[in-house]
């Protein structure tokens, strides 16, 4: 057990026993340690099941929406980047502030578990990062990996180690932000012509097997009744005319968290078919920032979002290639 | 060359009711024509207008669609031009993104009295879309395996 | 505390008193002024053409240089202050300008403007405080004396941020601390004649002559300044004393 | 099952001429849904319309669509014409066939099939219309005017005139305004309070008219025909209904160094005071800043000499709460800060004085008792020179973007003013244009030019320096190309004006919306100049944009007109066309309301059951509909889909989307 | 350069926008070397605007000017005749042979007082 992840439960414990926490929202152990699944602690027994390390990838968030109903106080951690997903979701009166203690935690990137098995690294009983390099111990001896090749994608160009809400944080190592350009992979897609991008994306939504999962987890997709699934929105599927939702559910998807997406990156990393479906929100964001401002969803608990707002002087819709082309 | 000169694109107009819809009347009683292909929808005001609308347009086999409202700052309903502005500068990007030509998709501010702007408009965007020949991105986005 | 200073090349040569007495005083007052390594001339005017580059690069070293050593620039000479806050404004705010000075410097890592930059007066006003010099003001001076500011401390408003730019009062008020009697005159903002001394001496001529008579129709017996180039202009063709706000501050304090 | 009818209309020649409406009415007939379909000469006609009629009644018809001239033309026909039988109005559908297809094509072929198109798409609309109810709300009969200067006295006048009653709510102490401080009035150049005051004391004798002066608006809830608005009485430490105005309280109050703001603190007076002597209410107050009695404790001469025992220290703000029907916006203008003009010297020289300072100083009631003498010495000023343009036209940051409209006039009529009345005097104008539009303004400044040899330097001034005694304006004579330096004794700045600052909260509290000058914006700016796109609120005088007298009071009337209009009806109709949330699926996320312009939509916590003897509480949204307008910016902005819009619902756009496509 | 490239280069350098000028003369009154200004701070911004080359580079005004930013702070309409002034000044000392002062006209004038700043200034000023 790492120190961290033993100073966490102990806050989890600690928590616990106040009495004004009725229970916390974390990690729980699967069979493995790589299959960890959020999960809810009511008591300091239960904790012996809480877990967590690199494999702890999951948002927690979404979860408060129905659990901070629940009687009493909620206590909940969040890593940096789930920390803006929370923000938001206070913003959009989905989660009440005062019914949920947030303790923001460590995190130094997480392992994206399809790329820990590509490199065929199974039966792992422990992990521990040293430099660029992640080591694990499994049932067959030990292997190391880089960093930069098991890293779930959204870890690679990270948000930085701000909490934007915390109550208190759980945080023994400083480290440095790492400076990296999120937009990189959208200018290349934006470089491209329309022809190439239509392959592009042509390719990766075949993929798609509508399993839901992307939407699912997604903060941002937390509607009580999606449009998906309401016949009066008129793009509910049907049973004889499902083309207009098959083709465009992705689509439509990032249209409606546009503004709102904190780029977490949970529905690249839940997809079964790795779609990079983060490169859709990210098209979003980088126009709204280079259009409207650098805007961060979930940076602030208050205000309009870039699509609830105007200026007397936005840019035409006819005009906007030429600022979103990055030409 | 001949294919494209014989296709004739399927253009789906949104016309807000003050300004626009308006306006289309006026190239009408001034007889200013534009392509027959252009069909317009009666919108209360362009920020009526969902993206999915425009989506939708697309999948069902539209080539081209326009938006047209009021202009900005004489929007009937005060601002609602200004959120059309936003939403459909994000959506045509995005479909730019996906690989949707972007001579597809336009918006033009036209008022209750700019009948002849209407009409070359329309003239201009029939044209323009002509020129691409067929959408079939988005009906073929997604292919189903064999 | 220790400070970084930037003194210019006339403050070495034709206005030594300014600097002698501004180190004088700001030791008194608690400021150690640590002249910055390897400064180079400033360049006496601000290029205002947007293609200007190299000129400005003096400048930008002392900035530079400033950054890593406590991260403020203190100036004395009206015109560096004027060169190097402008282009300490370009560096912050001007992509292009901040782009070409950093290809050209090649430093390990660009600077963007982060160094602040303050004149002498403002680090009386806003670090030692007029209150405290005042508490240690052994001679005060008593006299009527007009504050002379002249354009480069003040213009443009917006990006000297030192005063209002058609009202300015700290000299006033630093007069004030030193037990003069500060005279308050509306010609204390108009150019002396600058540089064009060289070019069309009588132009200067003019200017300092009106800017004398505006302030003795108020009373004053004589001006203080901060900038050698004014001095010079007022002093050869004003007819009224003209000093160093410097000179006047340590000899209140006792230590000239 | 639905049963629609169709209609295609021949408009005579202008349809049939292009389109085979015979073969679209036959061809019709097998859309599924359709019962009845027929063609005519006029559907418009009252034939036309009894065929309407009939096909109803006869075959039960459910909806029809009328294929003819645009919907903006005739669709109020054909609904009337639906309803008269028993169709609701809005199962009427019209497709475009004239101005959308048969005048703008000439081949017959295709005009026929995009015909064809059109009725099918208006079918496919029509299959999912449902019926509506306009809704009825009830009209308070009674007015609020915020603001009691010339604008609001006027609007209150007009539509207490009418048999309403109005309510003026004025935040100082008298009604009266600007215009109340004003000497002379262009471009008539009559005494201004010579035709204010009588209207003024109008205003206290109508028993219809309210006026709550000293008061503001503290809180507004509701919408058009139905505003509950609370208001701040601030305490004025003297009971209005006991004080009578003796004014002996001012001859004995000791504290007498308070600044004058009536007469733009060019003067002193007492902290008990009547602003001045046509005040209404002739009421005294005091300023609690100022008297010693409320600061320190000690004094209360004014309680002791008070015959009325009017005088309550004690006193406390208190709050009404009243409703109406309609509200009028009157909150008018103050003259800009001058901190940022420092080169003309403001701040440092008494003799520079704004136009609004002058004015006090021309008025027989100011503190010169109207003979112009300087602030600095009280001498007759012999060189007055006028500065045009201070702060307007300025988009340095300093000043304001925008002409202040009045400062051509006011100038030209300071300067013939003093010329008249002290022909020794030297007048000089900087001007940068003369902008005098308006009947009989431009023949007004020319007589300050040709009879009254006013001096109008075309330039602006650099700098004010003042040198032995004299103010130095040094300025640009643009037509001689020369720099010129006016020795004077006087300047006068041309200030611009800005709205009242308090407009800003009250425009939050109204949800009217406003520029980013602080003026509020008007509902259209030819056609609905007078209101503000919120309805049942209307905007006169200069909280709209800068004008003078005659404009304001124009535009005072107007809105009492809209006002009396709307009292005049016992309850509204309300477009049926508005959004509408479903509760079962709003999130409650606010986005909806951060877009819609009108303030329609509030948040509720509603109790839902669960099943199971469960409830939880949910934040919900709920669209009022007799503010909503029925744009339908929310229903996209609504990421559930939750939000919608009656009669423009997401399904009939999409299912014309559609028909339009289907090939 | 062409005639037009010059021009568009002192519109460049110079960084203000003389179409925002509302001709009000403000410059002019403020001028403190007016009397020494052939072409007026204000025709230096109407000349660039209506591209009278000529009379701009003939202009004696520019070795006049004190660059005191007088023009610049106030200006209602945030144009700059200093700027438009200095562009000028630099595009015709850019020029071969044509800087603003000569070494032979120094020496009479330079006496014992004279600051280096204004030496530095004058050089940078007048010559390339």
């Amino acid at each position: 057990m790492s120190e961290l992840e033993k100073r966490i439960i102990e806050k989890a414990a600690t928590l616990l026993a106040g009495g004004e926490i009725k229970r916390v929202v974390g990690w729980k152990k699967g069979e493995f340690i790589h299959d960890p699944s959020p999960a809810t602690f009511e008591t300091e027994e239960s904790l012996k099941d809480f877990i967590y390390n690199d494999f702890c990838g999951a948002n927690l968030s979404k979860y408060l929406i129905d659990i901070f109903k629940r009687e009493g106080k909620t206590a909940v951690f969040l890593k940096p980047c789930d920390s803006y997903s929370f923000n938001q979701l206070v913003k959009e009166h989905r989660i009440k502030r005062e019914n949920v203690y947030v303790v923001g935690i460590e995190c130094h990137g997480k392992l994206a578990n399809y790329k820990v098995e590509e490199k065929g690294i199974t039966g792992i009983t422990s992990e521990a990062h040293e430099g660029e390099n992640v080591v694990f111990d499994t049932l067959y001896g030990k292997v190391t990996a880089s960093r930069e090749e098991v890293l779930l994608d959204r870890c690679l160009t990270c948000k930085g180690k701000k909490h934007v809400v915390a109550d208190e944080t759980v945080i023994i190592n400083d480290y440095e932000d790492k400076v990296s350009d999120r937009f990189a992979m959208v200018r290349e897609l934006e470089a491209m012509t329309a022809e190439e991008r239509f392959a592009f994306w042509q390719g990766q939504l075949s993929k798609c097997i509508r399993c839901n999962a992307c939407r699912n987890v997604c903060p941002a997709c937390s509607c009580l009744k999606c449009v998906f699934d309401n016949p009066q929105s008129g793009i509910a599927a049907k049973a004889n005319d499902d083309t207009f939702e098959e083709q465009l559910f992705h689509v439509i998807r990032a249209f409606h968290v546009s503004g709102r997406c904190t780029d977490c990156g949970e529905c690249s990393r839940v997809c079964p078919q790795h779609i990079p479906l983060h490169l859709l929100n990210r098209k979003f964001i980088k126009d709204i920032d280079s259009l409207y401002g650098e805007y961060q969803a979930g940076e602030e608990a208050e205000g309009k979002t870039p699509l609830t707002s105007y200026t007397e002087s936005d840019t035409e819709p006819n005009n906007v290639f030429t600022v979103t082309e990055g030409k | 060359m001949q294919e494209v000169n014989n296709f004739t694109p399927n253009i789906v107009a949104f016309c807000c009711n003050w300004c626009s819809y308006a306006g289309a009347d006026l190239a009408g009683s001034s007889r200013l024509s534009y392509p027959a292909n252009v069909k317009i929808i009666r919108v209360p005001c362009s920020c009526r207008v969902n993206p999915m609308f425009v989506l939708k347009a697309f999948q069902q086999g539209a080539d081209g669609v326009i938006l047209c409202g009021c202009h900005p700052g004489d929007c009937h309903y005060v601002t609602g031009n200004y959120y059309t502005r936003r939403r459909m500068s994000l959506l045509f990007s995005f479909l730019n993104y996906m690989g949707i030509e972007k001579e597809r998709t336009r918006v033009e501010w036209v008022s209750a009295a700019e009948g002849a702007k209407f009409s070359e408009v329309m003239n201009d965007f029939v044209a323009k879309v002509t020129a691409l020949g067929e959408n079939k991105r988005l009906q073929d986005l997604r292919v189903k395996e064999e | 505390m220790k400070i970084c200073y930037y003194p210019g090349c006339t403050l070495k040569t034709k206005a030594k008193e300014l600097d002698r007495y501004a180190r004088l005083s700001a030791e008194a007052l608690g400021v150690t002024m640590e002249e910055i390594e390897n400064w180079q001339c400033c360049g006496a005017v601000y290029p205002t053409a947007r293609d200007e580059i190299a000129t400005k690069l003096s400048a930008v070293r002392a900035l530079d240089y400033a950054k890593h050593n406590g991260g403020k620039l203190l100036t004395l000479c009206s015109a560096c202050h004027n060169v190097i806050k402008r282009v300490n404004d370009d560096m912050t705010n001007d992509e292009n300008i901040r782009t070409k000075a950093n290809n050209y410097l090649a430093l390990d890592e660009a600077y963007a403007g982060e160094t602040q930059v303050i004149h002498y007066l403002e680090m009386l006003r806003d670090i030692v405080g007029f209150d405290a010099i005042k508490e240690k003001v052994v001679n005060p001076i008593g006299k009527k004396i007009g504050a002379y500011y002249g354009c480069l401390l003040l213009r443009p408003g917006k990006v000297m941020a030192f005063d209002n730019p058609e009202n300015p009062t700290i000299i006033e008020d630093f007069l004030q601390a030193i037990g003069a009697t500060p005279v308050k005159y509306p010609m204390r903002n108009e150019c002396c004649g600058a540089y064009v001394a060289l070019k069309n001496e009588n132009l200067p001529k003019e200017r300092s002559k009106a800017i004398v008579k505006n302030a003795e129709s108020h009373g004053a017996e004589m001006l203080v300044t901060a900038c050698p180039l004014c001095l010079y202009n007022i002093q050869k063709n004003g007819g009224m004393p003209v000093v160093y706000f410097t000179e006047l501050l340590a000899e209140a304090l006792g230590v000239k | 099952m639905q049963k629609i009818g169709v209609f295609i209309c021949w408009c005579g020649s202008n349809i049939a001429a292009t389109v085979d409406v015979v073969r679209v009415a036959e061809e019709i007939k097998r859309e599924p849904g359709v019962v009845y379909s027929a063609d005519y000469q006029y559907m418009c006609s009252e034939n036309g319309q009894q065929l309407i009629k009939n096909a109803i009644k006869e075959y039960g018809l459910t909806g029809i669509v009328i294929g003819s001239c645009s919907p903006r033309m005739h669709e109020a026909t054909f609904r009337k014409a639906a309803e008269s039988v028993g169709l609701n109005p809005y199962m009427v559908e019209v497709a475009n066939l004239r101005e959308q297809v048969s005048w703008i094509h000439k081949d017959k072929e295709e005009a026929t099939e995009k015909a064809l198109i059109l009725v099918r798409t208006a079918i496919a609309k029509v299959r999912l219309n449902a019926p509506l109810k306009e809704g009825e709300s009830p009209v308070v009969k009674r007015a609020l005017v915020i603001g009691g200067g010339i604008a609001g006295i006027q609007a209150a006048l007009d539509i207490a005139e009418a048999g309403y009653p109005v309510d003026i709510v004025e935040k100082n102490a008298t009604i009266g305004g600007r215009m109340a401080q004003l000497d002379k009035t262009f471009p008539t150049l009559d005494c201004s309070a010579c035709i204010l005051t009588p209207k003024m004391v109008d205003c206290a004798q109508n028993e219809k008219i309210d006026i709550l002066s000293y008061s503001e608006i503290e809180e507004v809830k509701g919408y058009v025909g139905n505003f509950s608005v609370k208001i701040r009485k601030k305490a004025r430490y003297v009971d209005e209904t006991k004080c009578t105005g003796c004014k002996i309280c001012m001859t004995k109050c000791p504290s007498k160094k308070g600044l004058d703001e009536f007469n733009m603190n060019l003067k002193t007076r007492t902290a008990i005071h009547i602003p001045f002597a046509q005040a209404i209410p002739n009421v005294a107050v005091i300023d609690p800043e100022q008297c010693l009695k409320l600061k320190t404790g000690k004094c209360g001469i004014c309680q002791k000499f008070c015959g009325a025992g009017a005088i309550d220290y004690t006193m406390k703000d208190s709050f009404i709460e009243r409703q109406y029907g309609a509200i009028v916006v009157a909150t008018g203008f103050k003259p800009i800060d001058l901190t940022a003009f420092n080169e003309y010297g403001y701040a440092d020289n008494k003799d520079v004085v704004t136009s609004l300072e002058l004015e006090r100083l021309m008025n027989a009631a100011g503190p010169t008792n109207g003979v112009l003498l300087r602030p600095s010495d009280m001498t007759h000023p012999k060189v007055i020179t006028f500065i045009q343009c201070v702060g307007s036209r300025d988009v340095s940051g300093c000043g304001k973007p925008y002409c202040s409209k009045i400062c051509c006039m006011y100038t030209a009529k300071h300067a013939m003013l003093i010329r008249e009345k002290y022909p020794d005097t030297e007048v000089h104008v900087f001007y940068i244009d003369v902008r005098t539009p308006g009947k009989n303004y431009d023949e007004f400044y020319r007589r300050a030019v040709e009879q009254y040899n006013v001096d109008y330097i075309k330039g602006m001034v650099g700098k004010v320096y003042n040198e032995n005694g004299k103010l130095m304006v040094q300025g640009s004579d643009l037509l001689n190309n020369e720099q010129i330096v006016i020795p004077s004794d006087l300047v006068v700045l041309a200030t611009a004006i800005e709205p009242e600052p308090s407009v800003r909260k009250i425009a939050t509290l109204l949800t009217a919306s406003i520029d980013t000058n602080n003026f509020l914006n008007e509902s259209h700016p030819k056609l609905r100049p007078v209101e503000s796109p919120t309805a049942g609120v209307y905007l006169a005088g200069v909280c709209q944009g800068p004008k003078d007298i005659p404009e304001t009071v124009s535009q005072a009337s107007a809105c009492a007109a809209k006002v009396i209009g709307l009292l005049a009806k016992d309850k509204l109709k309300t477009n049926p066309c508005v959004a509408s949330s479903n509760e079962m699926m709003c999130n409650g996320c606010s986005q909806c309301a951060n877009v819609c312009a009108y303030g329609a939509i509030t948040y509720v916590d509603k109790e839902f059951r669960l099943g199971g003897g469960k409830t939880e509480i949910r934040r919900v949204a709920s669209v009022n509909p007799a503010v909503c307008q029925g744009c339908g910016a929310c229903t996209v902005t609504c990421p559930s889909g939750a939000m919608d819009l009656s009669g423009f619902s997401s399904k009939q756009i999409m299912s014309e989307v559609e028909a339009i496509c289907k090939k | 350069m062409t005639r037009q490239d010059t021009l568009e280069n002192i519109v460049r350098i110079s960084g203000t926008d003389a179409k925002k000028c509302m001709k009000c003369g403000k410059c002019d009154g403020r001028c403190p070397a007016y009397n020494d200004m052939d072409v007026k701070p204000h025709q230096f911004v109407n000349y660039v605007a209506e591209g009278k080359l000529e009379k701009l580079l003939a202009s004696h005004a520019i070795w006049n000017c004190l660059s005191c930013m007088a023009c610049v702070e106030r200006c209602p309409r945030g144009v700059a005749p200093q700027g438009v002034i200095e562009a000028v000044r630099d595009t015709v000392i850019r020029m071969q042979g044509n800087n603003g002062i000569k070494a032979e006209e120094i020496p009479p004038i330079v006496d014992e007082m004279i600051p280096q700043q204004l030496l530095v200034s004058a050089y940078r000023k007048y010559n390339k």
